[in-house]
This record gives structure tokens, C-alpha cells and sequence, in this order.
């Protein structure tokens, strides 16, 4: 049996960089720019009822296709900045993969990168449902 | 497996308890609440040193722990009457649970000349909403009667009653007579009637498992304090189809999405029914209940209670002048026995009880519509729960016989 | 006297709390739930250590010991806030006790077309109930507006909205603002028009004592949680005149007379409204917080903690980019300071604040039209208490700094 | 300063007599006599809602009268024999009295007998209450 990878080869660098910091402040402000670093964000104007990820505390909007060359891809955009910042991570490891893939994923890559203070199962709706709707609309467009 | 009785006792603090007088305590009011555990205790204290917070948008640790534990406990608590967390709403107890249910849903879906079903052995919590909804917007309430020779429901006449009812409200368990009633017959002959079906299951719950979705009643009304846990919090589990037809009751925070001065829209589901602060530490505490009771299989333990209770009957009997109300000997009964004296009076006979350390309660039990049909005011009423012993049960019955002796 | 705030932390076990991530907590989430002394959470582990049992119709002596905890709670919280046993009405918190208003004495006494006036800063729990009866039969809704220069009500808006009133529903204390209402001027004016006036003391009792009978108001909620009680309880207190125009709310067992299959009749007074096993633990943890509170002199209570947010406040203010939501200033203003920050989301504001061990609530705090008319979806609030110490204070002051330096 | 009373003379017998027992059994015993020794009973034919004492979990009823002599006289019954003979003392107690000695007396003499358990305050309700409507009426009868 191979190694099992828990998230994209190509987000190995990004967790690595995480897992370097010297505190949860640290990791906080590299968030903070994560945030400004959205490889596909969803720009307020584009947020509506329908892109709304429920169950958030803050504000939080995501759309998902798949684009010519068959890969998934995420847009999101959030007001909160560490939850905005999260989405980047999670559009830089899922974009350009399968739906299939996306539909299965499981978020091991924000445990490892030690946001667990902003992870606790309450507090986490914010990321998790974010995910969750990830995988929902991969999932859907796999069909 | 049988029961350790010894080990189980030792959980509870309340049972080393000595009266003024020197007495060891006896505690045989179960079915008016129930002792508590240590472990339940201790998860309430917990709760206040350690993580008191207010629940929900948690945006820091503590309210993130209380919210953790809060939503934990629904979660533990609903698996443990066989059903998602989401067909359950907390309530302060069966009593509030069953007026959400007259307030909720009744006021919604039932108007003047809908029928409602009761029982003559209901108790109070399962008569007065239904009163007051008569009086308020005239629903006509029909009372199955019960057979005084075998103490249990009329079911020949449940069927008549059962004619255009829209809704069945029935007692799982008796809390006087102990009489288990056939529930599950209730709730299927019922529901092909098309009526929603109600059951109080205050006492059921602490005396046998309740799987909400196989049961598939409608409503089941549910007090923490007589199954191990604490005072102020109950719950009414209910069905999805009949939560969708369900409208707020008691309005505020939480249970709203977004509040104008224009006016308000909702949450869903069990949301809707849950404002205010939420009763934390309370919720805390029946989890831990909830908890404590699952290592147990409740088929053991119902066993247990019932021997007592049988055998507790069959000797009082045998005592000039006592009479049993209900028929603790049967399989199903569930540890109550109501019993008078012929000459000494229930209130006399209950403080020559307390005097030699007994703790039973005497009165009415809000259930005077059932007191009516058995045609006594009041009844003593010895309880059972788990702890109890045979011991116990001996003492009790030496104990009766003296008094007798002495006051008869 | 002064007050010596570490023997009062020493009373709170929490308050020595260090976080998952070794930080100490700095407790400033008051006005969200206040702690707990230890000599309230071990009132109640005595309770169900030694004499748990359900009240009244008291035969044995742990429920005469129960009943006689419970109702002597029910004499030191009435004396408390200044009035008699039979003036109050235990329910869940102030939410319930608002519900009980609208349910027991509004749907009796206003119908279409009567008008009941709040203000734009009144809690979602003094809102959505008014506004379902208004849904339900058509009573008109007035919102007293507030000047948001000086964070205060419009007293010209309130005099005009008074024209016509039935019901006047004010927040003593503005749980966002901090900002106490002249509520004296409040009542008398409403009562001079012959409106009934509903107080919503939830943040109120924790900062001054309410004298209920000199206050002269028909309604006073309040909640036990926010002023060192335990979760799952408060109390209505009702002036006589108002109670006698009430009918029951939730209806069961205690609260009836008699029972028949033909009808009922109810208890009078505070018994009307009591209904089902009480909260007992509750009670009696509440009676403690309300001893354990008598000890303080409240004014030196509301200096101490106004010292702290004013303080706080202004030099919050002297940090760029932080905006302060109310005058906490003001010598009668409460402890509560909303803030936002241009740039830092409230919501990772708040996180950030948490990784230093200090708790803030965030979000709308259940005042949405308060949010409206500050023209912000949410703020960031601390809320400080009696054990509360200029010392944290600074310590908060210096970390939002860094925040602000590092984050902004 | 003489000695103060706290019961009439002619009951330190029947409080002595109390006394005397051995334990609150035989007190018990001795209660369910003197229910039958009641001087001045009110037979159930003569309850009704305007003689009954509220507050008692059991039912008890009272009515009060001025004699010829202008002496106080209680007549009493109860469906509890603790409480009936609780009510047989009270009226030896105070029958014969004045009425506005009985408005100003104590119950002192329940307490000397020994009575306790089943007059602590939530249990006490029976007798204190039966005791608290006598009082009030002697006080009417005064006027
Ligand atoms: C002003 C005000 N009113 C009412 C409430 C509701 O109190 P509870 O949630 O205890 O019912 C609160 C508490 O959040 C409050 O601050
Ligand atoms: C059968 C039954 N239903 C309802 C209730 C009411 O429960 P609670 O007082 O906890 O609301 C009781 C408890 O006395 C009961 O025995």
C-alpha cells in the first residue's frame, strides 16, 4: 500500500510554512496575508443568497464549476479574514483537481497547519461549513 | 450481567444521608424525581469553576467549550432516546414540553369542535393545556376511562374515543398506578385514525429505554430530574413532519435569523422553539445523567425495580387494612405502588413513615381525574428506582406492619 | 469601605482558569453571563448531595427540606429587590419573563389596534414577542428611537409615542451601550398616560439593586444567570393590580385548585403561574448568588465597575482605528463597551483577543435594530463585572495595541 | 418582672404529658388520643368551604364563637388525626379564654411538646395554619 497523502502534493509547501511559525500569532498574520493571496476570490459584489455559506458567524460566499480543462475550481470570498484567508489555502489545494477528488477530501490540511484555536468544533462552522459546501458542489458537479 | 446494586449506590451521595432524627434514609419517592448521581453533580460544578460561558457565537474559548458541551449534550442525549438532535427541544420539563405542544402546534393546526384524546390517568401536565385549549377555542377533550378492576386503560372504549380525534395524548407510564399502558398499539391505531400522537413519557423514560424513531409517535414529553438528572430541563422530541407544522412558541434571541423593526423571520427546525439563554449547566448535567444510565441495560433494571415493587405489594397486602391501587405484580409495571389504609389517614400514615426514614409521597400526585375514578382523594405512593433494595423493601414493609399495629 | 476585589476573586474558582494555550483568562463577557461564586455552586451540590427531592405536598422530610430551601429562596431574592414573595413569578430567565407578559397579561388585556411602545435598543427578547402579537391580533408596534450622538434614547420620540399606549417596554440597561435608561422618568410618564410599563432588568440587576416596590413598575424581568445566579432561571415581578388582570400561561400540575374531567380552577396569584416540578436547584443557587451579592454595597459595586470601562474606554479611543459604540463614560453607564475597528473584522478581532485570554463577545448580541440605527452589522463588546480589575484592563488595553499594530 | 407565659396554666399538663414520652412515636400515640379527646368537635356534617382552613394539605375546619360567659370556644375537625389532635390541644388551650388573650397568643405550647417533625415550616402549614385562622378570628371576635 502507498502512502496515504492527506492533501495535494502541491499544498505540502503551504502547510510546511504554516507549521513553521512560532505561535498561533504568527500563523494568524499568515492567514492575514493568505487572505490577499486568494488564487480565485469571489468579489463582495458577486455575494448573494444563493453563494451564502450558512451556519457562519461571519459572512462567507462560495461558487464552485469546472473548467475547460475538467478541473474544479472554487471561488470565495468571506469578511472575516481568517476565514477568508482559510479559503485561500483551501482554493490553492483543490483547484485544478478532479471533482471526484474534491467530493472526497477531508480537511486534514488546515489541522495541520495548526489553526486549530480557530478550528473547536463551535467555532470552526465558519471553515467547516465552508468545506463542507466545497465538497457539496464538487460532489454535485462530479454527477 | 446483573446489577451491582451496592456499586451503584455508592454514586450517590443523598443515599448515606441520616435524618435529624438519626434515621438512614429510605427513598421511595422516585417517581416524584429521582437521586443523582455523583458523576452528574460533579459535570454542573464542572461546568460553573471551569467553562461557565454563554453558549453559541462563540468567538472565544470558553463560550466555544460551553457550546461544545451544550450542542454535545443534545447530541448524547437524543442518540440516547434513539433519534437525531434535531427532533429535540429542550424545555424546562415534561410540563413545558407538552404546553410547546398545545402552544406550538395544537394552537396552529387545531380549531373549535377537533377532538383531543386524554386518559383518567393522565396527570395534571397532560390535562390543563387541553382544558384551557377547550375553554380558549373550543376543542372538544374525550378521557378514556379506566377499568378499576385491572387498574388499566379502557382499551374498547379508547377505539370509540379514537372517532375523528385529531389528537391522542396518553401517559406512557402512570405515575400512581405504576400501569404501563400498550403505547405502541396507541400510537398505530392512532395515527391510522390520521390523529398526531402524543406520549408522556416522564415516567416512562427513567424506567425503560424510549427509541423515538421506532416508536414513531408524534410527541414525547421528557423531565430530566425523574432519570438521574437535574432540576429545570426536559425536552419534547418530535417527529419532522410534525415540526414542520409547528409555529413559535415563546419568541426572542437565538431563535431568530434576522430581527427589524419591520418585523422578524425564524430559524427552522428545532431551532425555532429553543430563545433566551440556553439552560447550560442544566443540559450539562442530563448529559451526564444520560450518560451514567447507558452503561446499564434497562431491561435489567426495569426487572430489578419490578421485583421490588411486586414482592413490596404482595407482602402490604398481607396487612390488615392496606389496599394497593394498580397492579404492581404485573411484568410491565413500573415500580409505583399506591396504596391507602383503611383507618389511618395518608397524611398521618406518611409522617409515621418519614419518622422511621421513609420517604414517600402522599397526596393527590396531580391526578385528581384518576383519583375521581378510583374514588379516594389521595393515595401514599412508594416508588422504586435502581438503588433501591429488597432490603430496603423489607424494612419498609416491617416498618408498615408496625405502624399498623400501633395506629390502626 | 471599599470593595478588596481579591477576596471577591478568590470566591470565583474560574477565574484562576488558564486557556489551552496557557494564557490566564481575563473574564470580559459579563453582560453576556456573569460567573459564579463558589458558595452558589456548592449551594446547589448540597442540594442534590443531601436533600434533593421534589417540593411541596411535603410528607417526608427531604421534600419538606427541599420546599422550605425553595420558598426561603423565594424570600431573600423578593427582599432583594425590594418587594414581597407574592410579586414574583420563578420562570427560565428573562426571556420566558417577557414571554410570560405577552402570554399572560397582553393576550388578555390589548387587541387589535392597541398600542405597546419599545425602543430600538431593547434585546430581541423585549422585540419578537410584541411583534408575533402583532402578527397574531393586530396590536401596533412603536419603536422609541435613539439619538445616536449621545447613544440615548429620544425622550421627545418617547413622549410622542406614549400618545395612545397601553404598554410601555423599556431596557433598564442597554446590553451593547452600556447606557441606563431614566427609567423613573420612563415609568411615570407611561403610567401618567395609563400605560402598564414592562422593565427589562437582565443587565440592570446585575449593576444596581432594583427596588421593585419604589420603582412602581407594572413588570420587571430579570435573568439569574448575568448577576452570579445559575443558568436555567429569573423571575417576573409583577405589581398586584397587573397580576390580577393576568390568566395562566403554561398550565399543569401546582398551579390548580382542582382538577376534574368537567374543568378546573387555578391557584391565585404568583401560584397561577408556576407550573410543573420547579427549578429547585436553581432556586436555591439563586438565593445564594443574591446572599453572597448582599454583602457588597451595589453603588461601590457600579463605581468600581464604571471606573473600569471608563477608563477603558477612553484609552481604547486613543488607539487608531478603534471606534467606541456608547458613552461608557457616563457615571450611570453600566460596563458594557462596543467597539469595532476599521479594519479588523470583529470576528477576527475577537479570535485574536482570545489568543491573548481575553473573552469579548461578538456578533449583534441579540439587538439587531440597535445595530440598524449604529448603521453596523455587529460589534465587539467587553462587559466588565464586580471581580474585574483595572489591572486586566490595562493588560487588554496594551494587547489590543499590539493587535492594532501587528493586525491593522 | 413576673413570669411570662407562654401558655395558659391548664395545659402545662398536657404538656408535661408530652414531654414524658419516650420518642416521637409514642408522641404520635399520643396525638392520635387527644384527636379523640377533642373537647369542642366540629362533626364533617358541619365542613364546609367558609370553616375550612387553606394552606393545609390535609383538611381541616374551624369555627369560632364567644360563649355566655364571653369566653372563647373553638370547635374543630380534621381528616388527619395529627392535625385533629394538634386542634384537641389548641382547644383546651384556649377554650374559656378571653378572646383577646387568644388573639395575642403563641404557639409555643406545640413546640414544648415535642412535636417538631410535623411542624417544620412546609409540614407545619396543618397545624400553623388551623392555629393562624383561631387567632384571627378571636382578633374579630374582639372587636
Ligand atoms: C437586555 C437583555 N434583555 C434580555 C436578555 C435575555 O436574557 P435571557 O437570555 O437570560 O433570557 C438579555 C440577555 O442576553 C439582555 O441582555
Ligand atoms: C406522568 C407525568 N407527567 C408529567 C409530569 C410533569 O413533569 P414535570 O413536573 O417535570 O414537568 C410528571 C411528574 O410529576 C409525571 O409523573
Amino acid at each position: 500500500m502507498g502512502e496515504v497523502r492527506l492533501w495535494p502534493e502541491h499544498l505540502d509547501e503551504v502547510v510546511e510554512e504554516f507549521q513553521a511559525c512560532f505561535d498561533s500569532m504568527e500563523r494568524y498574520e499568515l492567514l492575514f496575508e493568505y487572505a490577499k493571496r486568494n488564487p480565485s476570490p469571489l468579489p463582495p459584489e458577486e455575494w448573494n443568497d444563493d453563494n451564502q455559506v450558512h451556519g457562519c458567524q461571519s459572512r462567507a460566499h462560495v461558487t464552485c464549476f469546472v473548467d475547460d480543462q475538467g478541473g474544479f475550481q472554487m471561488r470565495g470570498g468571506a469578511d472575516a479574514q481568517i476565514v477568508q484567508g482559510l479559503m485561500s489555502v483551501t482554493a490553492m489545494a483543490v483547484n485544478g483537481m478532479s471533482p471526484q477528488e474534491v467530493a472526497i477530501m477531508e480537511p486534514d490540511y488546515a489541522e495541520a497547519m495548526g489553526v486549530q484555536s480557530s478550528l473547536t468544533p463551535s467555532r470552526a462552522n465558519g471553515f467547516l461549513n465552508m468545506f463542507k459546501r466545497v465538497r457539496e458542489d464538487a460532489s454535485k458537479l462530479s454527477g | 450481567m446483573t446489577l451491582d446494586i451496592d456499586m451503584i449506590r455508592a454514586d450517590f451521595p443523598i443515599l448515606e444521608r441520616r435524618l435529624p432524627n438519626g434515621k438512614r434514609l429510605v427513598y421511595f419517592d422516585n417517581a416524584a424525581t429521582s437521586q443523582k448521581p455523583q458523576c452528574v453533580i460533579d459535570a454542573m460544578s464542572e461546568y460553573y469553576e471551569q467553562y461557565n460561558s454563554n453558549a453559541h457565537r462563540a468567538n472565544h474559548t470558553l463560550a466555544d467549550e460551553a457550546t461544545t458541551a451544550l450542542e454535545g449534550a443534545r447530541d448524547k442525549i437524543s442518540s440516547y432516546f434513539g433519534t437525531s438532535p434535531e427532533q429535540m427541544i429542550y424545555t424546562s420539563g415534561a410540563t413545558e414540553a407538552i404546553n410547546l405542544v398545545a402552544y406550538g402546534w395544537a394552537r396552529e393546526n387545531l380549531s373549535e369542535g377537533d377532538v383531543v384524546v386524554l386518559t383518567e390517568m393522565e396527570h395534571h401536565a397532560d390535562i390543563v393545556p387541553w382544558q384551557q385549549m377547550s375553554v380558549d377555542i373550543g376543542i372538544e377533550v374525550r378521557y378514556v376511562p379506566i377499568d378499576i378492576e385491572s387498574y388499566t386503560l379502557d382499551m374498547d372504549a379508547f377505539e370509540v374515543a379514537l372517532n375523528g380525534a385529531s389528537l391522542v395524548c396518553v401517559v406512557h407510564t402512570s405515575n400512581v398506578l405504576g400501569v404501563r399502558n400498550p403505547i405502541e398499539e396507541i400510537i398505530e391505531k392512532s395515527q391510522a385514525v390520521g390523529a398526531r400522537v402524543l406520549i408522556d413519557c416522564a415516567q416512562g423514560a427513567p424506567h425503560e429505554r424510549i427509541n423515538f424513531d421506532s416508536l414513531k409517535a408524534d410527541f414525547v414529553a421528557i423531565s430530566a430530574h425523574k432519570m438521574a438528572g437535574p432540576t429545570g430541563i426536559g425536552c419534547i422530541l418530535v417527529k419532522r413532519d410534525a415540526m414542520e407544522e409547528m409555529v413559535p412558541f415563546m419568541t426572542g434571541g437565538s431563535m431568530i435569523k434576522r430581527v427589524t423593526t419591520k418585523g422578524s423571520t425564524f430559524q427552522e427546525g428545532h431551532a425555532m422553539f429553543e430563545t433566551g439563554t440556553p439552560r447550560i449547566a442544566e443540559a450539562i448535567g442530563w448529559g451526564a445523567a444520560v450518560g451514567w444510565l447507558e452503561q446499564f441495560d434497562m431491561e435489567e433494571v426495569h426487572e430489578h425495580i419490578n421485583d421490588i415493587a411486586s414482592w413490596t405489594a404482595s407482602q402490604m397486602r398481607q396487612i390488615p387494612g392496606i389496599q394497593i391501587y394498580g397492579d404492581p405484580g404485573r411484568d410491565d409495571s413500573s415500580g409505583a405502588v399506591s396504596f391507602l389504609h383503611e383507618t389511618i389517614q395518608s397524611q398521618d400514615l406518611a409522617l409515621l413513615l418519614d419518622e422511621g426514614g421513609f420517604a414517600v409521597r402522599t397526596g393527590h400526585h396531580c391526578a385528581q381525574p384518576l383519583m375521581d375514578a378510583l374514588g379516594v382523594p389521595s393515595t401514599n405512593r412508594a416508588s422504586f428506582w435502581i438503588y433501591n433494595t429488597m432490603d430496603e423493601a423489607e424494612s419498609f414493609v416491617h416498618y408498615l406492619q408496625e405502624i399498623v399495629d400501633r395506629f390502626a
